[in-house]
């Protein structure tokens, strides 16, 4: 029961930064909006016994991706008096597209059926990631590993042209 | 030597052209040179092919009518459901196509001199020169019908460049008017070619006699070596548009080689292309790529689809006498030199329309002889022309009058090649022309008026040159611009190299074309007989 | 028969071979070869002195054609007349041409065309003669164009061509048709078989033999013949060329049917009257000449229509002497006119009269030549003509049809009025040119002198009025005279004499030098009566072709016209290779490189522009429409499964 | 939980040697990067190890990794020997001083393109597919011109809106089978209508790397603006990588039993090649016209997946083989045109003449783009159409034939648009004569590209044999 | 640990945010905007992945969740070294007005 209030709760906390983007012009506002957002979204993921991911939502999220917006938001603004409002175009056509997306995937996951069974957890879920990080997911452990260097080397080459 | 010699016909050049493509870009006369060698080999060798071709042989079967025979596997691929799928390299001459590389190697090494004034890139320009040389003659020796399209594609990339960069002013035009139209109806061919190869079977030559093997040989399709429920096999009762598979084939084809030879209505890219190519790409277009439309009657149209033909004597005929006809009639109307010829072109390439479609020996034998005096004549001719742009930059008939007061020899050449032209007996265009009109009043399949319209043809031929003629060389001496008259001078030493031997062969074979007609006689009979045969077979089934 | 198979080659070749060597050396060419002509001469004299059995020489050609040559007896005695009228006529050009700076090629062509017609009356196969037929018309085209510089005799030539051309198709046709139907393909065996042709065939040998020997209705080319130089006009368009019809007609007429004869019959004697009432009006010289060949002509085919080839025959020989000989003469009288006043015209007759005294060997030349011709007795062309009327009269009797004949004597007294004339206008009357000139030199004087003395009756039969009496008529026709018998007739003598003569006392009467018509003559016009204007213009036969070319120029630019605008297009207009073209020459004349890209933008102007409009540079738009695509997607999905 | 054993990773390391090694090469050419300043160092250290890795692959060695996360079959190995020595030819393009940077991450591309080849689990998909795209990000803003940063960051957010799109699809099919693992995946039809949805947003990821309709508006700027040696691999490499996985999936998940999923493909695949070939009709820069033909490229390539058996599989090595070749020939002829200023075609007037042979090798090789004899292209071509017109005798399905007449119709009109460079280099008169030459190099590996598309014409048995030692069950 | 939730809550809450995130992408001028969007299209997955994980012994979808995590940083990151390119030529990053890339 309390689970369920609490994850009406996240979700509205999720899902009301979500309609103020959508709303909004403001580029700044958006970006903390979405801060919020994310916060209710791991909300949500302890609701569903993924602490791990919480953890890394909140401090990837919130605590990188954030930032970095806000950073790139100070770089590059144009002018003062413009400020980080934007503007709205192909609004028709957008929310068309997006409505009626999702009108029709909603229609077909109401038809759907899910795999869901629910399965006893057995120890702490973090230790078990942090095997499976070495074990199962070794491959993709290291090659994420890679992308991020190349990430790094590629955005920092770019970033440095920039400054040049 | 003679077991691959054909294959060193066909080859040679483009040996010669990794060779010059190596050279450093200066040497223009060494080029030319080379050139000129490679093409003098390649003409002794089709000589001695001549002479060592078996003129005796009587054959049964098409499998057996070649001589020279080269055959080597070339692609075998698997192909599941369709089993095997054969390429080779399959090359070998009859009679017919004896002559039509005979006629390629000289008219090649006579093109040479007459492109020796050249002096703008030389270097790419006989590259492309010999590459054409390697592709015209692969072409008529071609017996795998995949290597005949590989060939004739081949060569159109070479002739639209030729024309395309040493040609006349509106030579962006011409060369892309003759590429389109080229390639237009070599669709057709191909559309036909894979038809065929998928309702033929040839295990001549294949190791997996469990499986079928389709080939690509035309010597297999001439003989009729179908499969039995191919798309082409006789008696396929499939009709598009109401007529037979076999004869939509059939006009594919025609379509696709009448668009080559050309006839009317498709002929509209040859005068073109004719005014705008220089003079030695003239000479061959017009003596070589032409006859490769004919070639492909013959071999192709007509060896493969005989029932066919048979059943469409009648419209092909009438084509041809409105390619004769009409095409004098416009050549008539003509201004400039080049282009009058070129309809005259049109015009005598309706002959072997009308000739084959008299299905006869003469009739036969007609076209195949009036391809090769053709090839020599309008060779001739655009040489005759090229000299007067040579010096003048203009062929205007109606911008010079009297030119054989101030070029006599000239002059002479031309009333000797435009009579010769116009069919004049005792020089070789009037042996054509007569057996055609002997095989197409006499034959089986065509009422005469067909017949006696086209003779018609001679008169109008004539009133086209005679007054092209009066025009140009009698008269008062005069040109439009007067710096022209200080550049008329007579024919050098290498124009007259160049004419004389055309000029003696045309008397030649018109004084005794059996000299050519001879030793090929039996491959035109056996040609006509086993078209008439086969026709009857596939008719019957 | 060794001799024969000997000189055989040598007789056909001296021509080409006097020609060639003629032509190579300038100056002296024409002289040079006159003695291979010469030599070709006395050969040929052997060749019809030892001549007995016909010698048929043939080989193979084409597979199914043969090429050959017969020599019989008929054809020796042609060869031996070719050379002889050659050689005068060249003996007479070395003066003629005097002054010719192309005197070589004038040699080369005449031996190119003696050479042409010899093998022409050689021929014994089909082929053959049709090579040698349309060697002789291209020679006879390079003839009359000798003097290329001036435009009108080079049209002409162009279209005396083109005349023969249109009836040597017919005859090609003529030929084919013997091939294809089986008949025999040569004279020989034609004659052997005893076979008929079919109407057709025959007529289409008909209509080239009446092409070659200027029958109606393409008797208009010879008269433009004409402006070729006159000893050539001499040579060929009077004694040789033209008389090849006659001659193919000769050979082939037993082969004929009964109504072929017929209309070679009718159209003999129509182009005879035609021509002579032509030859009635004109003021040039050349062409009463022209005309009176044409008319002595039908008169030949006439002779073969009727059956009185050997009469023909006769004429045709006759003829050749007194016409060459007339023309030779009215060659003398052009370059001594040419010589004497540059600024007229030397041809017209109405710069001349009295030349009498001027030129007193040409003028007896003239006389007696025109007086056979006119065919007075006692001359070679009254036997001759004599044995025609007599074959026509008989036909006339036996067919009930009396055209003929009725034509024919017409036409007798026609000539004599016409030829009588002639001599008048040129001959008599005042002369304009003060000074007298002695005739030159032997050149030009021998072969006038050798052509009149030929053109009396006695060297050619004793008897002066029955044409079957003709020397060579044994050597010819022996085995035929028995069969035939066409002596003279009495009625048939005394009406051509009768007609002779008023028509050669009508002539006096009227164009005697005092006479008002003789003395108006110099400033008279055209004619302007309608039957004089018809006579004028030869029955405005040029008109006619005129029109015909006018016709087919207008075909010719049609067809000219058609092929640009609405084939070029039309094909071109069809499906996507059609506009690419049709585009490309709307384009490139002003820029060749943009041409492609702008065609190829005007075919893919619908798909390509709708298929581009997706691409937006707008990034976003690119996603929206990436959205959409998958939407359209799922909901396809939802609806079909 | 999965027993762990050390032993396990080695294996699945040792199965992913070939990615082993390019990232070992590409560690070390961090690390020279940072200490040498020469281009050249880069370029050996580059070439070496492709090369090196080019002895790592064993097309004999297949099997999957314990985990699932790998799995390799005889096609994957034949590809990444095909990528190491297609990107070998990298070194050649003639380049104005490229930092190490710029070849660390072409070495990127091909390690993620590798891995997409090797990837059994869902997560290395994704991986495997950001990592090649992310680099291809990077290497298109590495030209450093304004176009090229436009370019990129259109490139990146249609990439990321892409790459959200699949992950979205991957996580509902995760939710419908309770599976990450290609072949262990479980697809019953009792799921429901949403499976289709996760799977067209999955195959969709990979439309993207492969650039077809609808995923292919980023292919023209793109192409347009990368460095062109850049370019050239992420034509080749990805894009090859990206049709053997989608053909992994098609044939693991039995998309192809269904006639449906037959019937969209194709109709996209039909769609991509219109829109590549209308599209290219009205490029004028050069780049981007090859980046249009890439697309319709694409489009011919698409069918030979749907085609199974013999024919489809051998269509697809023929075409890829072929493509690769003739496609690094292009972007390096298209780089030396660069090189005189040349980017669009109207500035090639009459450089054919002044160039014969460099003109005469671009119009070989744009033969082969076309597909006419005698050039691989057109061998290449008439497989594909054989194969395609087997189907539509077999299957009988409408779409086939549709897709054959699309197919030559793009032939047809093929020509037209790579021809207008020839017809300008060699019809067209220069204003002014061109200064420099091209380099020795370049021509020299321009000409052994050119005489291999026309080798492999004459002589097409080696490739043949490839392609049948193949295994192609399952194909 | 809890009662299980309907399934369908958390598809159709994945789903809004996907959809948000979709029209936000198409709808809104700035850059940053469009990286919002594809934040939250990647957070919709990341939502289903982890609902969806609980029912999976391995665990996949939630290890595949961070891994995603890891790799939108790496994308925004790259995404705003080339916006900072772009700053500096084009003195804007609105993609909407980069259309230097035409047809």
């Amino acid at each position: 029961m309390i689970t369920s209030i609490l994850t009406y709760i996240f979700t509205a906390i999720t899902i009301a930064p979500i309609v103020y983007i959508l709303i909004t012009k403001n580029v700044i506002r958006a970006v903390f909006s979405l801060a919020f957002s994310f916060l209710g979204l791991s909300g949500l993921y302890v609701l569903l016994n993924a602490e791990f991911m919480a953890v890394v939502q909140l401090l990837i999220y919130a605590g990188g991706i954030i930032v970095l917006m806000v950073f790139g938001l100070m770089l590059t603004k144009t002018t003062l008096n413009k400020g980080f409002i934007t503007q709205h175009r192909s609004l028709f056509f957008g929310s068309l597209v997006s409505f009626l997306l999702f009108i029709s995937l909603a229609a077909l996951a109401a038809q759907s059926r899910f795999k869901v069974g629910f399965i006893e957890q057995t120890g702490d879920p973090v230790a078990q990631i942090g095997q499976l990080f070495l074990t199962d997911f070794i491959i993709a452990f290291e090659v994420v590993a890679f992308l991020l260097l190349v990430a790094l080397v590629g955005a920092s080459y770019l970033a440095k042209k920039s400054g040049e | 030597m003679t077991d691959s010699l054909l294959t060193l016909i066909i080859f040679f050049p483009l040996l010669v052209t990794v060779v010059v493509l190596f050279l450093p870009n200066g040497k223009d006369l060494l080029i030319k040179e080379i050139a000129l060698g490679a093409t003098g080999v390649q003409l002794v060798l089709s000589v001695i092919l001549f002479f060592t071709y078996d003129a005796s042989l009587q054959p049964e079967k098409w499998s057996n009518a070649f001589q020279f025979v080269e055959r080597a596997k070339w692609i075998s691929l698997y192909l599941g459901d369709y089993g095997w799928l054969q390429i080779d390299y399959f090359v070998g001459i009859d009679g017919i196509s004896l002559l039509m590389i005979c006629l390629s190697t000289f008219l090649l090494f006579v093109g040479v001199i007459a492109s020796w004034n050249l002096s703008k890139n030389v270097k790419g320009y006989f590259i492309l020169y010999l590459i054409l040389s390697t592709s015209v003659v692969g072409c008529f020796a071609a017996l795998d019908f995949f290597l005949f399209y590989v060939f004739f594609e081949f060569m159109l990339l070479p002739m639209f460049f030729l024309i395309g960069i040493w040609g006349g002013p509106r030579r962006g035009y011409a060369s892309i008017k003759f590429f389109i139209y080229t390639l237009v109806g070599s669709l057709f061919i191909l559309a036909v070619m894979i038809g065929l190869y998928l309702s033929v079977e040839d295990n001549s030559l294949a190791d997996q006699t469990d499986e079928v093997v389709h080939s690509f040989s035309l010597v297999n399709m001439m003989d009729g070596g179908y499969i039995a429920d191919g798309i082409l096999t006789p008696g396929n009762a499939t009709e598009f548009l109401g007529m037979n598979i076999r004869w939509i084939a059939f006009i594919m084809l025609m379509v696709g080689f009448a668009i080559k030879l050309p006839a009317v209505p498709v002929h509209t890219w040859l005068p073109d292309a004719h005014v705008e190519a220089p003079t030695a790409i003239s000479v061959l277009l017009a003596g070589l790529l032409l006859k490769i439309g004919g070639y492909g009657f013959f071999r192709i149209a007509y060896g493969i689809f005989p029932d066919a033909a048979v059943s469409l004597t009648y419209p092909i005929a009438i084509f041809g006498m409105i390619s004769i006809v009409y095409g004098g009639l416009t050549a008539m109307a003509q201004n400039d030199l080049k282009r009058m010829i070129a309809y005259s072109s049109v015009s005598h390439m309706g002959f072997i329309l009308l000739g084959l479609a008299s299905f006869n020996v003469q009739g036969a034998g007609g076209a195949l002889f009036q391809m090769v005096s053709h090839g020599f004549i309008s060779g001739a001719l655009f040489i005759l022309a090229g000299v007067i742009y040579d010096r003048t930059g203009d062929r205007g008939i109606a911008n010079f009058s009297g030119l054989a007061k101030t070029m006599p020899v000239f002059t002479g050449f031309v009333v000797v090649f435009f009579f010769a032209s116009l069919g004049l007996p005792g020089l070789s265009g009037f042996v054509g022309e007569f057996l055609v009109f002997l095989g197409a009043l006499g034959s089986d399949y065509l009422p005469k008026w067909i017949g006696i319209v086209s003779i018609s043809g001679i008169v109008i031929s004539a009133a086209y040159y005679l007054w092209a003629l009066q025009r140009m060389f009698f008269g008062q001496f005069w040109t439009r611009e007067k710096v022209w008259e200080k550049t008329m001078y007579d024919l050098t030493a290498r124009e007259l190299l160049l004419l004389i031997p055309l000029a003696i062969l045309v008397v030649l074979l018109g004084i005794a074309p059996n000299i050519i007609l001879g030793p090929v006689n039996n491959s035109i009979e056996f040609f006509v007989n086993q078209c008439f045969e086969q026709s009857q077979l596939y008719l019957a089934q | 028969m060794t001799l024969l198979k000997t000189i055989w080659p040598l007789i056909f070749i001296i021509p080409l071979f006097s020609g060639i060597i003629g032509g190579l050396n300038h100056r002296q060419s024409l002289k040079l070869s006159s003695f291979g002509i010469a030599f070709g001469l006395f050969l040929t004299l052997i060749l019809v002195w030892v001549l007995d059995e016909p010698l048929i020489l043939e080989w193979k050609w084409l597979e199914s054609v043969k090429f050959g040559f017969s020599i019989d007896r008929l054809n020796a005695l042609l060869v031996l007349l070719v050379y002889l009228i050659t050689l005068l006529v060249q003996v007479f050009s070395i003066t003629y041409m005097e002054h010719d700076p192309d005197q070589g090629r004038y040699t080369a062509k005449l031996g190119f065309f003696a050479f042409s017609m010899i093998g022409l009356l050689m021929s014994n196969q089909l082929v053959t003669l049709f090579l040698f037929w349309e060697l002789v018309g291209m020679s006879s085209y390079l003839l009359i164009g000798f003097w290329y510089q001036e435009a009108g005799r080079s049209k002409a030539a162009r279209q005396a061509f083109m005349i023969n051309r249109v009836a040597d198709a017919f005859l090609l046709l003529g030929v084919i048709q013997v091939f294809n139907n089986g008949y025999a393909t040569s004279f020989t065996e034609t004659l052997a078989s005893g076979i008929q042709w079919d109407g057709f065939t025959g007529i289409c040998f008909i209509i080239g033999a009446f092409g070659k020997s200027a029958q109606f209705p393409f008797y208009g080319w010879l008269t433009k013949a004409m402006a070729g130089p006159t000893p050539v006009s001499a040579l060929i368009h009077a004694a040789t060329m033209v008389t090849a019809g006659v001659y193919l007609l000769v050979r082939i007429s037993p082969a004929l049917m009964e109504w072929n004869l017929q209309v070679i019959a009718i159209g003999g004697a129509v182009t005879a009257f035609m021509a002579a009432v032509a030859a009635l009006t004109q003021f040039d010289i050349k062409k009463v000449l022209a005309y009176s060949t044409i008319s002595q002509l039908g008169y030949m085919i006439l002779g073969i229509g009727v059956g009185a080839y050997q009469a023909s025959v006769f004429h045709l020989w006759t003829h050749a002497f007194f016409k060459a000989g007339l023309f030779l003469a009215a060659g003398s009288v052009i370059h001594y006119m040419h010589e004497l006043d540059t600024t007229k015209d030397p041809q017209d007759m109405r710069n001349m009269g009295g030349l009498q005294k001027i030129l007193p060997v040409t003028f007896y030349a003239f006389l007696i030549c025109g007086l056979a011709l006119s065919g007075l007795p006692f001359l070679s062309g009254f036997l001759s003509k004599e044995g025609i009327l007599t074959g026509s009269w008989l036909w006339g009797q036996s067919t009930g049809n009396y055209l003929v004949p009725i034509l024919a004597f017409c036409t007798a007294g026609l000539t004599a009025f016409y030829i009588g004339r002639q001599i008048l206008l040129v001959f008599f009357g005042e002369t304009s040119f003060a000074k007298k000139m002695l005739e030159p030199l032997v050149t030009i004087q021998a072969p006038l002198i050798f052509l009149a003395a030929s053109s009396l009756w006695f060297w050619n039969a004793i008897n002066p009025i029955d044409p079957l009496g003709w020397f060579w008529n044994g050597y010819l026709f022996a085995d035929l005279a028995a069969t035939s018998d066409q002596h003279s007739i009495l009625g048939v003598l005394i009406g051509s004499i009768v007609l002779t003569l008023s028509g050669l006392g009508v002539a006096y009467w009227l164009f005697r030098p005092e006479a008002e018509m003789a003395r108006g003559f110099k400033k008279s016009n055209e004619p302007v009566q309608l039957a004089g204007k018809i006579s004028f213009h030869g029955w405005y036969i040029e008109k006619f072709y005129d029109q015909i070319v006018w016709l087919f120029s207008k075909v010719v630019f049609g067809a000219g016209w058609f092929d640009k605008k609405i084939i070029d297009r039309f094909v071109d207009g069809v499906g996507v290779t059609g506009v690419v073209i049709a585009k490309v020459i709307g384009w490139f004349d002003q820029n060749v490189v943009d041409g492609l890209v702008n065609f190829m933008a005007s075919i893919s102007q619908l798909i390509g522009r709708f298929v581009t409009s997706f691409q937006s540079p707008k990034i976003q738009i690119q996603i929206g429409w990436l959205l959409l695509t998958l939407l359209v997607l799922l909901l396809w999905f939802q609806y079909l499964t | 939980m999965m027993e762990f054993s050390l032993q396990q990773v080695i294996e699945e390391i040792a199965l992913l040697r070939f990615e082993a090694a390019l990232i070992l090469g590409s560690l070390i050419l961090l690390v020279f990067g940072m200490l040498s300043n020469k281009e050249v160092t880069y370029k050996v250290i580059f070439s070496a190890t492709l090369l090196v890795s080019l002895f790592m692959v064993d097309v004999r060695d297949i099997g999957a990794s314990a985990t699932g996360a790998v799995s390799i079959d005889a096609l994957s190995g034949i590809l990444k020997i095909l990528f190491a020595f297609i990107s070998l030819w990298i070194v050649f393009f003639h380049s104005r001083m490229r930092r190490y940077e710029h070849y660390f991450l072409l070495l990127a591309i091909v390690i993620g393109s590798s891995l997409m080849l090797s990837a059994n689990h869902l997560l290395l998909f994704y991986l495997a597919i950001e990592l090649t795209s992310l680099s291809s990000y990077l290497i298109t803003g590495f030209s450093f011109s304004r176009k090229g940063y436009e370019a990129a960051i259109k490139y990146l957010l249609f990439g990321g809106v892409s790459s959200a799109i699949m992950i979205y699809g991957i996580s509902i099919l995760y939710g419908l089978s309770g599976s990450l693992s290609i072949s262990e995946m479980v697809i019953t039809t009792q799921m429901g209508p949403l499976y289709h949805v996760g799977m067209i947003c999955l195959v969709g990821g990979l439309f993207f790397k492969v650039g077809l309709v609808p995923y292919h508006f980023w292919v023209p700027s793109t192409y347009q603006e990368a460095p062109t040696d850049g370019v050239a691999i992420l034509s080749i490499v990805p894009k090859i990588a990206g049709f053997a996985l989608l053909h992994r999936l098609l044939v693991n998940f039995e998309l192809l039993s269904d006639p449906m999923y037959r019937q969209i493909i194709a109709a996209l695949g039909i769609a991509t090649v219109l829109m590549g070939t209308f599209g290219a009709l009205r490029q004028d820069n050069i780049k981007r016209m090859i980046a249009y033909g890439a697309i319709a490229h694409s489009g011919l390539v698409l069918p030979t997946l749907l085609i199974s058996g013999e024919q489809g599989g051998l269509a697809f090595i023929w075409y890829v083989t072929i493509y690769a070749i003739m496609t690094m020939a292009i972007f390096m002829i298209a780089s030396m045109y660069e090189d005189f200023g040349i980017k669009d075609v109207k500035d090639m007037k009459g450089i054919g003449i002044q160039f014969p042979i460099m003109g005469t090798l671009t119009l070989l090789i744009l033969i082969a783009q076309i597909g006419l004899p005698p050039t691989a292209g057109f061998t290449a071509k008439f497989y594909l159409f054989s194969a395609i017109w087997n189907e539509y005798q077999t299957s009988g399905a409408t779409i086939m034939l549709i897709y054959l007449i699309v197919g030559l119709l793009s032939v047809v009109l093929a020509l037209f648009y790579y021809l207008k460079i020839p017809f300008h280099s060699f019809l067209g008169t220069a204003e002014s004569p061109y200064f420099g030459d091209f380099s020795i190099i370049s021509r020299s590996v321009v000409t052994i590209f050119t005489i291999m598309v026309l080798w492999i014409f004459i002589s097409p048995e080696f490739l043949n044999k490839i392609a049948f030692n193949i295994n192609f069950i399952g194909w | 640990m809890m009662e299980m939730l309907n399934p369908t809550y958390f598809v159709f809450l994945s789903l809004f945010i996907f959809c948000a995130g979709i029209a936000i992408v198409i709808i809104k001028r700035s850059a940053i905007f469009v990286l919002i969007g594809i934040e939250l299209m990647l957070n919709a997955a990341n939502l289903n992945l982890v609902y969806f994980s609980q029912f999976d012994p391995g665990m996949n979808g939630l290890m595949t969740s961070v891994f995603v995590v890891v790799l939108a940083a790496a994308e925004v990151s790259i995404a705003l070294a080339i916006l900072l390119n772009i700053f500096k030529h084009y003195k804007i990053t609105d993609p909407d007005e980069l259309t230097s890339l035409k047809n």
